[in-house]
């Protein structure tokens, strides 16, 4: 087992991180910005180190200097969290190189999952569902034209080096589809540096369904229950819950199986999340692999028991699986709400500052991870997310309650938050028959509220 | 240093895991090392604005006089982070000593990260007042490493 | 079911009655002192009343005015929490008469269980194993030399209406005897308003195990797997877990069907603990019944997943169990830490004041009961305890060591705590070995401290 | 009262869940009732030491008799929790209103509580200067029920 783990990461995730070596005996290093230094995993961590100014370009994605502290402080592994260099196979390159272990997939694997059209082509050929579409990359209008004939329309145009919505545009006809081609490489140029596109069938009112994997290096791979992750404004997740209301026992194992098939395809080892989308008929459809762990991954601690930070560290120290893929069954559920430092009020617009105030809530069923404290300064350099809140009930109504009562106990003052929107989502009548589907925000809450008025 | 700030600081770093704790009143840096620890700084860039009021008595000269030296001397802090090394190899003579006389992009030092040696280059003509980092030691981003004071053109 | 309930209570344990309030969709009333005007369950309940000055005997244990309380705010129930009203007969007898719920067993069964001579006598015929000693009370010296002449030294004399070790003499031989008599009636005399006492045979080095029980007006009682509550300081409890280290299924089973019969015996409804002392050789002894929800319920909830203050208000409210006997069983661990604001060096003096600091721990496996937060100042009229953290793992191991990682990430500024005294029992080889007695405090921390001194 | 003082209570409670407010400046007192909720009482029992320094424009005048005036001026609470009532029964006249001069020992109001009808009396001498609780409404420990002007011996 390693013997000192450097956090590459800031915010909750890093503290998520801390703790979990903490438990297992293994002594941290938390790097972190000269604006960080008051951040909790710099106090929480045994030792410390500032790899640079504010800005993340600077510091928290600044590789030598990452790499120079872990080699001064004797880390014999990093763990990227997720954002940052999580997702940088050269990052991966640079520690392999150094004989420090990153602790997550191959850089190989990595590669593969973060090419959306090498990953689409890879899950084809393992007998993943993929979304009808381009086959590869469309250079050309008159190609598009030509395929869009056969799957029919709507279609999305989509960055092959994308992600979080960026690259993308979705397309009614054949008028707009030259256009939106051209419009798509522009963009995916600029935000990725790859202009690269390709073309998918526009799945309709879709969930977003997500299978959380474990894989050891002897190619064993089990998956956890799903988490329903619709509930998203702009590409952005805002409460996740598991299990979800719409996937049967059946339909479970069918897509849990396939996530393992997709693990497998890229000789994947460690914790990674295999992303769907999920029709109104349950057909369902690979999207994209995430090759980390996730903000929401304590949804799937909460019904399994499981503590994925421990076993992504043991498995990325070589250890194998502990756990058979019958072993592992959903009890109760669970709900996880990101407080984010945003006025939902005036478009999210970020709300940096002093939290003057700060009460959490606690008791039975609710579990809170957050970096932020009383006299805290959140910086505006960052993420804005300052808590994650999960409860966890016998069953999604007492989920539903439980988290509906935490959320009028927390106090934040000093900076607005995203708390009040959540309450919006939970009280919300479809919300709780589970009709959620990924417009459920834009359709369900801003509409409803703007049409009110 | 007045006995009683020295006291103050015995003081303050008790019940502390400090093991090592550097103090320099001109240029206003505390430096302190963890037991077993990553390096901790904090840089008071600015000096008190109450020091350069020059005092009325005895003591009061020469704190006004250090008042002085404080607004005028410069540090140099680590961009990089790394191993810090006075001279390029174990066996070279030091690049400097405290005390010389040093000229703008001068090498002065070199940091090693990730196998790499990155020469430290003086950033004016000056002397070298301190040198705030022991040979061999870890620097992190930011930390002072020099202190340097300017030529006066006069 | 209740629509509004007042909380007779304060601190963390009024907190704890409002979240299952919240859930249930039932209103809440506090009431506080004038003192506790600042303090969480006042600003989280639905409506408060101030009912008197600072004293707990002008406010918390006004009767007159807890129950006007009720009435102007017309709530249809009273929760007494533990302390101050919890175990009062007559006030449970007062809020009988004014039509309101007492959230609680009847007064009779207070009654009988708060009388510990008529306690003993029940438990005798309803084949509960008691401690040998007297039958009745002792009222004169002679009386008891006789009887310890059959039953051996060392005895311990208690006070019938006593508890929480006041009015308790250990006597090692005949001389002290009579002597002791004369102490522990005057003592209990003082602090119960009863001067009878009565003899039992001194256990030495037992362990303090306790089963909560639940039971309907139907008449069916269930139990809930032991607690262990051995390490405690002058019968003050510090640290309970579930399960204990010693209780193998058999004896579980064995001094569980025990409690309920206790709980049967005096007709108990709702929630309740039967509190036994156990020897060296396993063999269980009645101690004592406490007739309200207790301090370290949640360690009970968290290896059972049942929300026992949600159970004791439904069975109140007349609502039948709703889980049978072989659906309960232990999964995992969990121990229970009080935070006590003392000073644990100055021999446990009480340390209030205003908290300037205060980061609670967070992350898996943790929870967290508290009624304080940054900037309260904690009061000196009343108990000490400011927190309860609670750690759940999968083994008692994974259970120690995140107590230790909560703990550690635990900020309390302004104010001295326990909780470094809570690291050295967390600390300490025997505790991790499972080798507690009820002298554990004294012989391995006190003691152990002092001689290394 | 200012207008300006008035403006400033009205930006205090706007945002709030209060719908009923009542102030008191001689002698201090701030009431105000919740939505839905309990009654809940501020008191301000020492008047501010500034309204007591007599100023020395024609507003100043006022505000220093004010503040003589406040510093005698008396507040009785309740000690108990229940409901005021300012007569014994529905069909009685109310024991005393605004203005009544009353004695001490005298029986100014009823507070039921568990069906019990406990009798206020005036601690003191004086005029009832203002009932701070409408009938039938509930009160809790330390609420002002009454404020008092003593008589003045001279």
């Amino acid at each position: 087992m390693f013997k000192k783990i450097l956090i590459a990461n800031r915010g909750e995730i890093a503290l998520r991180i801390i703790r979990a070596c903490k438990e297992m005996g293994i002594r941290t290093v938390a790097v972190h910005s000269e604006e960080d230094r008051e951040s909790l995993h710099v106090k929480v961590a045994d030792e410390s180190v500032c790899i640079g100014p504010a800005q993340s370009s600077e510091s928290y994605l600044n590789i030598p200097n990452i790499i120079s502290a872990a080699e001064i402080t004797g880390a014999d592994a990093v763990h990227p969290g997720y954002g940052f260099l999580a997702e940088n196979s050269y990052f991966a390159e640079v520690l392999q190189s150094c004989n420090i272990k990153f602790i997550g997939p191959s850089k190989e694997a990595i590669l593969k999952m973060g090419d959306k059209v090498q990953a689409r082509a890879i899950m084809d050929k393992a007998g993943v569902p993929i979304i009808p579409g381009s086959v590869g990359v469309i250079s050309t209008a008159e190609e598009a034209v030509k395929l869009v004939r056969k799957i029919k329309y709507p279609v999305i145009v989509k960055a092959a080096g994308g992600g979080g919505g960026k690259g993308m545009r979705i397309v009614q006809n054949e008028e707009a589809l030259k256009n939106a081609i051209l419009t798509a490489q522009n963009e995916a140029k600029r935000a990725f540096g790859n202009p690269e596109v390709y073309i998918e069938k526009y799945v309709e009112e879709p969930r977003h369904i997500e299978f959380q994997i474990m894989a050891d290096a002897r190619g064993d791979v089990v998956y956890l229950p799903e988490r329903d992750c619709s509930i998203q404004r702009r590409y952005q997740k805002l409460l996740e819950e598991s299990p979800s209301t719409v996937i049967s026992d059946k339909l479970r194992k069918k897509m849990g199986k396939a996530a393992c098939r997709a693990a497998r395809a890229v000789k994947y080892v460690t914790v990674g999340t295999v992303e769907f989308l999920v029709d109104k008929d349950g057909d369902y459809f690979f999207m994209e692999m995430n090759t980390r762990i996730q903000v929401e991954h304590p949804v799937s601690e909460l019904v399994t028991g499981i503590d994925l930070v421990k076993e992504q560290i043991r498995l990325a120290a070589g250890e194998r699986l502990d756990v058979d893929q019958d072993e592992i069954e959903v009890k109760g559920h669970a709900i996880e709400c990101r407080i984010n430092a945003e006025d939902s009020d005036k478009d999210f617009i970020p709300s940096p500052g002093k939290i003057t105030k700060f009460i959490v809530p606690g008791g039975p069923g609710i579990r809170v991870d957050t970096h932020v404290y009383q006299g805290y300064t959140i910086p505006p350099y960052y993420d804005s997310m300052i808590a994650k809140i999960l409860s966890y009930g016998h069953d999604r109504e007492e989920a539903i309650i439980r988290m509906q009562r935490a959320l009028s106990e927390f106090v934040i003052e000093g900076v607005k938050t995203t708390i009040p929107f959540h309450q919006k989502i939970l009280a919300n009548q479809y919300f709780k028959k589970g009709e959620v589907f990924t417009n459920f925000i834009q359709k369900r809450i801003i509409e409803e509220t703007s049409s009110k008025q | 240093m007045d006995p009683k700030d020295i006291k103050k600081f015995l003081e303050l770093i008790e019940d502390t895991d400090i093991v090592e704790l550097n103090w320099e009143k001109d240029g206003q840096h505390i430096g302190f090392r963890k037991k077993e620890g990553a390096v901790r700084t904090v840089v008071v860039s600015e000096p008190a604005a109450a020091e350069s009021v020059p005092a009325n008595d005895t003591n009061g000269k020469i704190t006004a006089a250090e008042g002085k030296a404080a607004s005028t001397n410069h540090t140099l802090k680590s961009i990089m982070v790394g191993t810090f090394f006075t001279a390029p190899t174990p066996d070279s003579p030091p690049y400097i000593q405290e005390g010389s006389k040093v000229k703008k992009g001068q090498k002065i030092a070199v940091i090693e990260a990730m196998k790499i040696m990155k020469e430290v280059v003086s950033d004016m003509d000056g002397k070298i007042i301190k040198i705030m980092v022991e040979n061999g030691h870890h620097v992190e981003y930011g930390q002072p490493i020099f202190v340097i004071a300017p030529n006066v053109e006069s």
